[in-house]
């Protein structure tokens, strides 16, 4: 399984694309993970790239296609959008949604991220509501998986996100219902993980 | 097998360690700082010895030193930190202190460098190209091996991608079998018994214990590297028994370029590839070998032609040789650029293929 | 109350990075933090009353976010001028 | 609360009296971090060159770092030379324009890391040059590491807890060695951590291109920058940062002035 | 012509002044401490200026920036001095200073640092290696014209014997033809124009005059290089019309060779002699040309095997190709051995011939 | 003129108190010309070694200047590396060989030129090991030119006449920087002009020994020595030459000393 | 006249340089240079009655020409002693 | 015509050479002066190869061989004798003449030249008594031209052995009738000068 996350510098990218591989990891998968973006200032194109998988993976770091997307931001969309193969799966945060271009053939769903944390008092955990939005819909991951590989992740200094970020996560997973069925990953045209 | 989540950097760090890596001495250089920033934290914690160096040169001239004294010692930087420590690596080969160096090139640009050099003095360096992070831990541990068994410089030839690359590896310790004793190193005991030790270029020996002087010392050098020439060739090739064309291409670009031709194979190209695994020694006769009955070779690197010339020199003259990389580079001049990318690499290779039967 | 206020300024709000050392460097302290971001998620200072023009802001700032003027003539605040706006 | 619409210049009767970026600059943006000082040390020196009407005499010798990106933005004849090689690129171009104000851009890590032989030989045989050094006591461009010129207790990327001299040494107060050095004829260290420390570099830049124009040998003016990002400590936090870790190993001050000419504008 | 007698390094210094040298920064090194000693005194009463450099990167990133400044500069050292110059050279090609460097090498040892480097990136430098004295003083003065041509680093590669045989020569100025304006020049009166100058590798340009960018700017340099390898090759040949027996070598070993090969040929035997003058370019397809009816390449340099690279490269598979060279010190490691020597080349010759038909 | 037979050792009853060379040289022939100070310098550290009983437990790392020589002479375990970097390779060696006596050779050129950075450097890291500079103001191996240790007036080969600060700048003190830095623990500077200066050399080197083993940091001794050939003097004009000019700028004496710890044997 | 004399050399005269360091070093000046050459065409040290033992020249010759002993008891010259040579 | 100078190093073997190369250009010669010598110390091998032609040389820096000689001393003569060509002319120090090797079939000339340069007060003069001689015997150049370049080649603060070495280089060419008759350097088996 492949996954894109598309966003801009200060929203969590990178870090949403380190918590799902980590969760992989912990649950034996083979996992790679890749991270493009200009700089450390934000406001710049920040993609995150995960591959999972059951064997030893022979994708390639810039992957050259997948099957399924987070879009954070509709900005610098037009990087990823390009190379979804057909039918892929698109978790958005809703607020942006309606501007993303091209989703003829994919099947788009709305989640309201940002509402959702700044409702629990946390802004900027919007990344991982999808994220757990995300685990529950494909199944990819438990959710407890990525509760667990987010708090190994954050650094020392940021404790106190902690329990946000697992609020976070599992008010999107709790969000499944609303969002729709779940998504088979592997129904969707997807060759051997290359 | 134990698998955990790591960057490429901290990959390669771990494997290091595996190793018996205990002296690292680094600068930073995106994109070579973050080994530099992992061994600082995990070297010492495994009983080695991590500086902060002030300079790419106090770096290498350090490793050379803990090197001299017997323990495995590395250097580390990009293309342009290697260029200020050619001077340091020949004289490791030609002092023979095993010496390995890792450059987290920002590109392909520096094949040249890699197998070449720019030191002085007839030498070469081992050059290990791995294609991604499972072999750049069994590389870097296999560079270890190389240098203590020979006593001579080994360069790890990494990018960008496969520096910043998460992925999922096992870093344990591989053996790639007995060394020999370092009965030349200096551990100062041997003081005062008339047959102290001496580690120098030259190879003219101490008085009592004359060496050949460095014509002869020099020569014996040439030799070595001749041999290592002929045992020490690594590649990996897919597909060519039949292949009409051969695409040939190092590093990440191997990486890539093996895809690509696994997917035209599916479409029912008749294309095979060809990875050069040490770039110094070339695997000249195995290219010579798996293009044999090739009518093309296409030589894919993000550079302007460099690892062509090996291309040429091992391919004899019936086929054609086409380069169908580039120089590519992103706008801040640190990434691999867009020509990295298998749609780009798959499009090139088809569109020398326009004309040509299959 | 009625602030003397003997000069102005210009921020380039979007060209700011919220590092706040105007609001630091003012002497009668008359620079403030939006409470919204600017086009890149930064706040950006906010000016109030009684600026001497003094260019310290304009001194400090790393982002060549200022012009600043002097009035001719001192100009005396009570109540939101024509022109400035409410807090928002 | 009430406030001023500074959207527009004022509508009331005014002059203004300070722009947004020295004429010097090319434009107002750059890459650099939230809080970062070097920008702030780069417009003195812009202001300074063109107070002394050197705008069409002067070159600039940028090292690498994060004010290297200014080289897209400097308008004067500039050149970005290699890491820690500005005072010998310098040298090269003096030597051959001895009629033209030839400076250098080094931050410490350029300059007492990779730098500190071509510094310190270029004031040894007394080039005749004005060298700008932004001490942050961080590699910034490069994620913030320790450099040779990080002081005791600093935060930096590798010393999270504090630069301790067991592990990694001391630092090296490089305007001082200078100074130490006959061939120096100016130095003076300064801080861009507030306006008045802003205008006491102002005065300092000054004096060092004065010196060079009196030809009495190499000037070096040592600027303590913030690096909020190095020291992972928040933008508002750096200039308190700042005066507590370099500013407390590193006094400012004038530390040498060689008496100008008789010839030569007094200061 | 007026002869004078100059010792090698001093005619080198002198056609260098003729040339319009006007600023040399130097550090000794054996063999090369000559040629910076006659500079420093010729220099100066030339109204240039010659600086004893405290190191070797201090001289050549000095020299880097007088050519920057707009005026004919140069460096030199033998082969470890310049290895520490490689970051310095590959930056000059990269940012388009056009820089001489000297390399009086002590052997032969140093053509791959010539032709490959060992900087970073995609960069040439132009290699010309004089076979003797009067050779060294054209190629001296064409060095500095090639130099300003393409905005590049251009090598003079000496060695010993070069350095230091004293020979009657003309020293006076050469015309090359005219050459473009250096109106990238950094003079420092463009400040505050809007339009002022810039130096700089990654050829980003100024806010106002945008530049390429890295990517584009290294390839285009890299399509200069391309533009200079055809058409600066240069190269000596003789006798290879009918030879069956081609020796190919460079420099001083190029002289030697040529009288082996006159002798030889006085003696009835069918050999020429080929002696590529610029390195890099490599005049490749004259050799092809020159070996087109020789069943066998001999190659002799003074190293294990470096130039050899190039000759197979270019001469096509039916010739044999065999080293005829090798590693040759004397005990001090700083003179060419005994290999280079007229006697022993040409038994070396008779040797590869013998069982062959005439 | 009586003359003694001093072919063979003499009849009467006697007992040998001095050899010829220590016993820590291979051979006593070398290749250094006439009246050269530094095969005196290295007999003295060669004796301090032997008498400290670091014999057995020492590492020679030797930079690039006629003394280079001595690699094939030296009794000790011993490379020479490259000019300039014996700091650097000596740091790499130590860390690895912490209870091991790791000392330095260098000539000014190594040091002062090409290895400014280096001896700076591993005095600011405070590397545990011992320095020894045979200063002798030129290059000699490469035939007599000026280093940047050369003093004013002082004759080279590019300076006949006697270096001028006009055209060639300043010396550089190295002593006086490494002792600035906090990282050295001690630092003297010594001479081998006659018999009194080789005695306080030895005492010096043997602190700087004793500094190492006590873990104090860097010790370094600059020992002035004779370079008739550099100087274009007759060798028995060496010593008078020596102290005119290099003793006359470089004053001799202990510059610092880092109280021995207290465990330490008492000098 | 009589010297008293408490040390004598071995004198390894073909090592020598002909510096002349050890003539201006020896305290009691015992040592003269020779008026012919030595193996390499160096002039070298010879020694007078007097000898102290001292080892200044010793400590001083760059070339490692002397081996120094002290007598048990000094010995007295007066006529050229059995193996001095004679002044040539 | 090609020369070899041999001795050992302090016998002025490189001046010779050069003041007999500096006479040939200065008669509009061409030449090549080569020195081969190892380091600065007394006493080792010194050789200098001197070539002169009408016009431009081919000659090889490392001569393979030369028609005439001057023998200076015996020490390290094998250098040199093995590369004389038969019939070479070889003038030697007559006090070492005696002790070199392999003088069949070459014309040896002894020339007192220590104890002409002693006589003369000026020992180490010995060098330009040779060269003196050589002269004279050959015609290669004018006497007055070898003085001329000696004075030329001394450095000023050896101004004071001028004199001392223009007498040793007449009293070399003086003793002409005592060494025998001229020699035809072009007579002796010599190809062009390459
Ligand atoms: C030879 C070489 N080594 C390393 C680098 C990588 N590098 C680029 S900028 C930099 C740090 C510069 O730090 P400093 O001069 O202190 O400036 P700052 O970024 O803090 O402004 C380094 C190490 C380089 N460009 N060249
Ligand atoms: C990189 C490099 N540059 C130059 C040289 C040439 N070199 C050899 S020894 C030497 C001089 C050393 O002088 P110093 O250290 O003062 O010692 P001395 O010869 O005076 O004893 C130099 C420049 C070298 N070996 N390596
Ligand atoms: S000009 Fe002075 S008073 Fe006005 S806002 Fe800026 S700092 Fe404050
Ligand atoms: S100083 Fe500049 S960048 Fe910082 S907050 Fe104020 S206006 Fe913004
Ligand atoms: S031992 Fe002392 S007294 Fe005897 S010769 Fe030597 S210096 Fe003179
Ligand atoms: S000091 Fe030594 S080398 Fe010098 S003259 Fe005396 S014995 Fe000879």
């Amino acid at each position: 399984m492949e996954l894109f996350i598309s966003g801009i510098g200060g929203q969590g990218v990178q870090l949403a694309g380190k918590v799902l591989a980590l969760a992989a990891v912990a649950e034996g998968r083979h996992v790679m993970l890749s991270g493009d973006y200009g700089g450390h200032m934000r406001g710049g194109s920040s993609v995150g790239t995960v591959v999972v998988g059951p064997g030893p993976l022979r994708a390639l770091p810039v992957l050259p296609s997948a099957g399924s997307a987070i879009a954070m931001h509709n900005q610098y969309w037009e990087n990823v959008g390009g190379r979804l193969r057909p039918g892929s799966l698109i978790l958005a945060e809703a607020s942006i949604a309606p501007a993303l271009p091209g989703m003829e053939g994919h099947r788009l769903v709305q989640v309201p991220a940002t509402a959702i944390a700044t409702e629990m008092g946390a802004r900027m955990a919007a990344g991982m509501v999808l994220l757990g939005a995300y685990a529950a819909m494909t199944g990819i991951v438990a959710v407890d998986s990525l509760v667990a590989a987010m708090k190994e992740q954050i650094p020392v200094y940021r404790r106190q996100h902690i329990e946000a970020n697992e609020r976070a996560i599992r008010a999107g997973a709790d969000a499944l219902p609303a969002l729709g069925a779940p998504f088979d990953l592997d129904g969707a045209p997807l060759r051997e993980a290359v | 097998m134990s698998l955990t989540l790591f960057e490429g950097s901290e990959a390669i760090a771990e494997a290091a360690i595996a190793a018996g890596l205990r002296f690292y001495a680094g600068y930073p250089m995106s994109p070579a700082t973050e080994l530099l920033e992992h061994l600082a934290r995990k070297l010492p914690a495994s009983g080695g010895t991590c500086i902060n160096a002030a300079t790419e040169i106090e770096g290498v001239n350090m490793a050379m030193g803990a090197a001299a004294a017997g323990f495995r010692a590395a250097t580390g930087s990009c293309g342009q930190g290697l260029a200020l420590m050619q001077e340091a690596i020949a004289e490791s080969a030609l002092n023979e202190t095993p010496l390995v160096v890792f450059n987290m090139a920002r590109n392909q640009q520096d094949y040249f460098q890699a197998t070449r050099g720019g030191g002085w003095g007839d030498y070469r360096t081992i050059a290990l190209a791995p294609k991604d992070l499972p072999e750049a831990v069994e590389l870097t541990q296999l560079a270890f091996h190389l240098a203590d068994l020979y006593r001579v410089p080994v360069i790890v030839l990494g990018d960008n991608l496969l520096a910043r690359t998460q992925v999922s590896v096992d870093v344990g310790r591989r053996d790639f079998g007995p060394l020999p004793p370092k009965d030349w190193q200096l551990d100062g005991t041997s003081g005062g018994s008339g047959k102290s030790r001496q580690i120098w270029t030259w190879g003219a020996g101490k008085h009592n214990t004359p060496g050949p002087g460095p014509s002869v010392h020099w020569a014996r050098i040439a030799e070595k590297f001749d041999r290592i020439a002929e045992t020490e060739m690594r590649w990996e090739e897919g597909f060519v028994e039949d292949a009409e064309t051969v695409v040939v291409a190092f590093g990440t670009g191997g990486k890539f370029v093996e895809h690509v031709v696994h997917d035209l194979r599916g479409q029912g190209h008749r294309i095979g590839f060809f990875r050069p695994v040490t770039l110094w020694p070339f695997p000249g006769e195995a290219l010579e070998r798996a293009t044999a009955n090739a009518r093309r070779v296409l030589v894919f690197e993000l550079n302007a032609g460099q690892m062509i010339d090996d291309v040429r020199l091992n391919v004899r003259d019936r086929r054609i040789v086409r380069p169908i990389g580039g120089v590519s580079f992103d706008s801040s001049g640190l990434n691999l650029g867009p020509l990295m990318d298998a749609t780009v690499i798959r499009q090139r290779i088809l569109d020398t293929l326009e004309g040509a039967t299959l | 109350m009625r602030t003397v206020t003997r000069g102005t300024l210009v921020i380039a709000e979007d060209r700011c990075k919220g590092c706040e050392l105007c609001i630091a460097a003012c002497p009668p302290n008359v620079l403030t933090m939006s409470r919204t971001g600017n086009r890149l998620g930064y706040l950006y200072p906010e000016l109030k009353p009684g600026c001497t023009g003094c260019t310290a802001c304009q001194q400090v700032c790393p982002d060549f976010v200022f012009e600043v003027f002097k009035f001719e003539d001192p100009v005396l605040f009570d109540t939101p001028p024509e022109g400035a706006r409410p807090c928002p | 609360m009430t406030l001023i619409d500074t959207r527009q210049p004022p509508e009331q009767a005014s002059r203004k009296v300070a722009d947004y970026k020295p004429s010097l600059l090319q434009s107002e943006e750059h890459g650099l971090c939230p809080g970062c000082g070097e920008p702030v040390a780069i417009r003195v020196v812009l202001e300074v060159i063109e107070e002394l009407g050197l705008a069409q005499n002067n070159i600039a010798v940028l090292g690498h770092g994060c004010y290297g990106g200014f080289i897209m933005l400097l308008d004067v004849d500039s050149t970005l030379c290699l890491h820690g090689r500005a005072p010998a690129t310098a040298t090269g171009i003096k030597r051959m324009r001895p009629d033209t104000a030839v400076w250098t851009l080094q931050g410490d890590g350029d300059m007492v890391n990779e730098g500190l032989a071509e510094i310190l030989h270029a004031t040894a045989r007394g080039e005749n040059i004005t060298c700008i050094l932004l001490n942050n006591g961080v590699f910034g461009d490069t994620g913030g590491q320790m450099t040779a010129a990080s002081v005791i207790g600093q935060r930096t990327k590798n010393s999270i807890d504090g630069r301790t001299a067991d592990d990694h040494g001391y630092p090296i107060a490089i305007a001082e060695l200078v100074a130490s050095l006959q061939g120096s004829a100016y130095v003076a260290r300064c801080s861009v951590h507030n306006a008045a420390s802003i205008a006491q570099t102002r005065r300092c830049v000054r004096k060092a291109f004065q010196r060079q124009t009196e030809g009495q040998g190499l000037s070096l003016v040592e600027i303590l920058t913030m690096c909020p990002t190095g020291w992972f400590v928040a933008p508002e936090a750096g200039t308190d940062y700042l005066m507590e870790s370099l500013g407390k190993t590193y006094p400012l001050g004038e530390i040498k002035d060689r008496a100008a000419a008789p010839a030569a504008t007094a200061e």
